[in-house]
Order: structure tokens, then C-alpha cells, then sequence
């Protein structure tokens, strides 16, 4: 291995060879792999991500297809063959009302403290509810909000998105109409302002900018 | 068209009896807020807080008439939204403070908006293609072995200091002269193997150290000692047995 | 997914569908798949056979392959690729004293038994110890001593010379010359003669002659 690299270090192989990297690579795994770790695992000079985009091409309309999840790549069989899969998989406990709410709050409003939650929801927030969605792996720990009592804020996580099929937090549906509707501000009730407000606001603005970014 | 809007009436009083009934399915006031906005068909954005804050009020007094007990939150929320339709009732207090009726139910209305909204994106959501569910992993994942390499650092010069070092403590202390007083346990055991044949009766243990070990104290201690557990270690094996009278008495051995 | 099949049971869908079919569940089953089993999962009137043939022909040259195993079929990387599955992390640790000495005590007096290891060292010596410098493949096992209880001895490794660029363990330097060179500084407190330095010495030559009959 090393001595590929040793030898690449001096010419990279052709796009082509790439091409056939990535795809082993992707094959190869059920996780999705960041670019950085397909370019750490290829040899020397070699462009992953250009490589990706010729392989994401060359898989368009076929069986299987290239996907992005949040800042990294997969390879899942095209949604419109799921009928022919044995669903060996076993299922996923159904999940209550609450979770689900709680899920696409957090999706939507991220990084949402459990107080902004149950502001939304109305009623509070279970314990249960929301080591289910940690547990499944599709809500994280945030950094803390700066506000009294640094409370944690959830995020999803990039299995949430490769669960769902989504590229990035950004092609939640309909999230743009939320957003120009006002609905994912946090509007503090009339006569009781909230000492986050400005935070709130950028945290928020943050997340989809930096998003918007990739 | 009178009796048109009798017939409204009793759907409406049925609708909020099964209201009542189905209470343990509200996920709190604002859930129950939200589902009675419905009735009023219209959209949310235009929703009339005080028909809506009516109705709830009315909720409440039905159940207490049905004798349901409605949980605290409910009650809480009840007050709260008597004090709000007053508010919008009444001609505003030049010398009230704090946020008028309309503030109030402007807030209240983008509440039930919102919650409306995310569970809207929560149906989407779960309408989405899921993994494992409509679309697929790779079934055989080959195994990306983590070579971890450990790269010691170990020199030449480490190995020779380490030796160096070794044979730096032999020069203090030498081994060969220690050796001189210490009979090891390996040595009493192939003595013992030898002699044992011969005890056919109990025979003190002291009598089977070897001739000039029995004099020099510390060469007395040493063989004393190994040969005590090379006895222990015979006996272990079933070749003889071992006895000891009293406290200090000699230590026998005999033949099995 | 009943209603394809129904569908389909008139028409088999065109060959590229069949295809992308075989690809996904080729991609997606957890086992190799037999061509009986690929046309009970597809729709009616499908020939997994000849879908089989399009999709080995498309994946000819490229990173993964479809390989025939026993009787079913299955998607591998390809062979030439089988260096992009391993992700080498490297981690630069310095040996531990016990195992440098125990590898030293061996380079100067193989073979040699555990038991004599643990008298030079004037301590026991670890299993764990041995156990890594033979996994470092710096020592192996030699011939058995013809003492009581056969021990085995250990010897060091052509790996070993390599690794510390030594030609033969002859070219460590004798106790002599280690102390020419001022790595042993200590000298002995006075009266107590060196006896152990020419006996030393005399073990180095008996070592080495009795590794040269090997």
C-alpha cells in the first residue's frame, strides 16, 4: 500500500482509474465515506471528488445510484426498486407521535434546545422520546446555547439524513416556505422577551448559511 | 335554513362530546386548540382567536358538567384564555401594561400555526423514501480492515542501552556469588526425586538436605526452604505425604 | 408492489429494467443470489439469466464486478483494488523498557529460555512482553532446550536484524565495546572482580557457534 502511494506521489492515476476507486470504495461499504477519507484512502493526487462526479453520472437511472449525505457519499439501490428487496431488515419500532414530532422539530429548527421543543409542541418533552431518536442515531448533541443555564441543543445527525434520503439538512421539504412564512423563528410570547432572541436568530441563520455554503 | 343550523348545532355538540371523551388523546391544550381551530375551516393565518378561546371555554364547561377532570395545564390554559378574550373584548387600559389582546392572540395564532406546520413536515417527512424500507444498503459489506500500525520507535541504541543496563546492575550485584547460598527450588525437587524411594517411614524433611548446606545459616535457610516446597510440590503430585505433629515439631515426609 | 407483479404478468418489463432489477438486488442482498431466486423476486416473465449477462458485460473493467459464486451471483470490488479496503492509521509508540530488555537479553544470548530471560532480568518477564515482540515478529521461537521440561527458546528475526540494520546478531556490539562507548558507565565497586565479563564473553561464542549449525 505504501509503495503505491510512494509511487503516486509523483503522478496521479488517470480519472478514469479514479473513477474505478471510488466506485470499489463506495461498493464496498454500507456507511457513506467523506470525500477526505475516499481521498485518504486513494493513492496520492488523486481528485475524490471529481472522481465522484463522473461516477455519479455514469450510475444516473441506473439499479443503484451515488448519493450525497450531508458531507459525504453512498451507494443505496434506486428507491424505485424497493418492492423487489426482501425486507430482511427488521423493522424499526414504530414510532410514536411524539418522537416523530420531536424529530421534525429538530430537524427544522435546528439546534433546538428540549425548552424550545416543547414551547413548539405545547406539552413536554419526554425523556424516552428523545433517547429513542439518540438511539436510532438521528438526533446529536449540539454545542450549548449561550443562554442561562447553557442548555444542550439537538441536531440531526448525518444518519437522519441518509435514513431519509436527504443530501443535507437544507432539502428538508418545504423548508423554505417555512422559513419565508416565519415559522421557524423563535417568537418570544408578547410581554415576556426571550434573552436568546439575537442568538437564536443567528444560530439559525448559521446553520443554513454555512449549509448553503457546500 | 333554520333547521340547517340546528343540525350544525348538535354536529358541533356531538363533535365536542367526542372531543371530551377522546381527552386522553390530546397531546396537551394547544393540541386541542389546534384541532378546534379546524372546525372553523378557515385558514389558520385568519383564524379567529376569540371564536377559538369560545370554544375552548366552552370545551371546558362541558366537561365539567359531564364531571370529566380535565388535567392542570388544561384549567391553566382555560384562565389563560379568559383573561385573553376579555382583553380582546374590552376597550384597551391606557394605563395597562404589557401586551394587548391582539399581541396575545397574534401569538397564540402563530403557536397553533407553527405546531400545525411541523406536523406537516413530520407526515412529509415519514412519506419520504427510507432506508431499509424503500431503498437499500449494500447487503455485503466488505470489511475495511483498520490496519492500525504500530510503529516502534525502539533504536539500536535502546536495545544496547537496555542491555547496557542490565549487565550495569550485574557489576553491583553478582549474581554467580548469590548463587553460591541459594539452592533453588528446581534443585531440591530433582534431589528429592531421587531419595524419596528410600522413605519408606516418616522422615524428617531436615534430614534430606544435602551435606554442606545444613551448616551456614543463610545456605541452611535457602535449602531448607526449597526443599520444603519441593516436598509440598511432591505431595501435590501424589508422590508422598507430609506431616507436621505440632507447632515448630519437625516436618516428616514418607513414601506414598 | 402486488400490482406490478399482476402488471407484469402480461409483460415482462423491458431487459434494461431487468437490468437495473438484478443490480439492485444483487447490491442490496446480504448473500450471493442464484438465478432462481433472482426470478422469484422479479416480476413475472423477467430472465434474471440474460439481465445477468447485460449487467456482468456493464461492470466488466470497472471497480466492482459481478463474480459468480458456486451457483449464485454476487457484486465484489475488484481484486486489483483490494488495497483501497484498508485504512492504515499509523501510531509511532516507543517500545516499553521489559520489552526492550527481553529483546536485548534475546539478541545476546539466543536461544534462550524464558526462565533464563527472567534470571538476567532479575524479574519475571510477562507473557504479554513476549507475546508482542513476537508479533512485532522482532523474535521467534527456536529449538526446544534439552534441559528438564524441554523449554522453548527465542531467537531474533531476520525482521528483527532488518529493523535495526544489523547484518547478523554478531554485529551487536560485545559488553566491551559498550563500555568503550561509554553506555556502560557504571564500573564495578572495588574488590569485586568482573567475573561475569570474559564468561560473557565466552557464552556470546558459544551462542554463535551453536546458531551457525542451524
Amino acid at each position: 500500500m505504501e509503495d503505491v502511494q510512494e509511487e503516486s506521489l509523483f503522478e496521479a492515476p488517470p480519472i478514469a482509474e479514479q473513477e474505478r476507486m471510488v466506485e470499489a470504495i463506495l461498493f464496498a461499504t454500507s456507511e457513506p465515506v467523506t470525500v477526505a477519507e475516499l481521498n485518504a484512502r486513494m493513492p496520492h493526487g488523486a481528485d475524490a471528488k471529481e472522481a465522484l462526479e463522473h461516477l455519479r453520472k455514469r450510475y444516473d437511472g441506473r439499479g443503484v445510484s451515488v448519493v450525497k449525505v450531508g458531507e459525504a457519499w453512498a451507494m443505496r439501490t434506486a428507491p424505485d426498486l424497493g418492492f423487489l428487496m426482501q425486507k430482511e431488515t427488521v423493522e424499526t419500532r414504530k414510532l410514536s407521535r411524539a418522537a416523530i414530532e420531536t424529530l421534525a422539530i429538530v430537524a427544522y429548527h435546528q439546534p433546538v434546545t428540549r425548552a424550545e421543543i416543547e414551547e413548539i409542541r405545547g406539552v413536554s418533552v419526554s425523556r424516552g422520546t428523545i433517547d429513542q431518536l439518540l438511539e436510532l442515531e438521528w438526533i446529536k448533541f449540539g454545542r450549548r446555547k449561550m443562554t442561562p443555564g447553557r442548555p444542550v441543543t439537538y441536531m440531526v445527525t448525518q444518519e437522519f439524513l441518509d435514513h431519509f434520503g436527504l443530501e443535507s439538512a437544507r432539502d428538508l421539504p418545504g423548508l423554505k416556505e417555512l422559513r419565508s412564512a416565519g415559522l421557524l423563528e423563535s417568537r418570544p410570547p408578547p410581554g415576556e422577551p426571550m434573552a436568546d432572541e439575537d442568538d437564536e436568530d443567528e444560530n439559525q441563520t448559521e446553520m443554513f448559511e454555512a449549509n448553503e455554503e457546500d | 335554513m333554520d333547521g340547517d343550523t340546528q343540525f350544525g348545532e348538535v354536529e358541533e355538540r356531538l363533535a365536542a362530546e367526542a372531543l371530551i371523551v377522546d381527552v386522553d388523546g390530546f397531546e396537551g391544550p394547544l393540541d386541542l386548540l389546534l384541532v378546534l381551530s379546524r372546525t372553523q375551516k378557515v385558514d389558520l393565518l385568519k383564524i379567529s382567536v376569540l371564536a377559538l378561546a369560545e370554544q375552548y371555554l366552552e370545551f371546558v364547561e362541558r366537561a365539567k358538567t359531564l364531571r370529566i377532570e380535565l388535567a392542570a395545564d388544561y384549567l391553566v390554559m382555560a384562565a389563560w384564555l379568559a383573561f385573553l378574550k376579555s382583553r380582546l373584548l374590552l376597550p384597551p387600559d391606557p394605563e395597562d401594561e404589557g401586551p394587548s389582546g391582539e399581541e396575545l392572540a397574534a401569538h397564540l395564532a402563530f403557536q397553533l400555526e407553527r405546531l400545525s406546520a411541523m406536523r406537516d413536515c413530520a407526515a412529509k417527512l415519514m412519506a419520504r423514501d427510507q432506508k431499509n424500507r424503500d431503498f437499500f444498503v449494500r447487503g455485503i459489506p466488505e470489511d475495511v480492515t483498520r490496519v492500525r500500525k504500530v510503529r516502534y520507535t525502539a533504536t539500536l541504541l535502546d536495545l544496547m542501552q537496555g542491555y547496557a543496563r542490565l549487565k550495569t546492575r550485574d557489576d553491583f550485584r553478582p549474581y554467580v556469588m548469590d548463587r553460591d547460598h541459594v539452592m533453588t527450588l528446581e534443585q531440591a525437587l530433582d534431589r528429592m526425586h531421587g531419595l524419596i524411594g528410600y522413605a519408606g517411614e516418616w522422615t524428617d524433611l531436615l534430614s534430606y538436605l544435602p551435606e554442606g548446606w545444613e551448616t551456614d545459616p543463610q545456605r541452611r535457610r535457602s535449602a531448607t526452604a526449597s526443599h520444603f516446597a519441593a516436598s509440598l510440590e511432591l505431595v501435590k503430585n501424589g508422590a508422598i505425604q507430609i506431616r507436621q505433629t505440632d507447632l515448630f515439631a519437625p516436618i516428616q515426609i514418607k513414601a506414598r
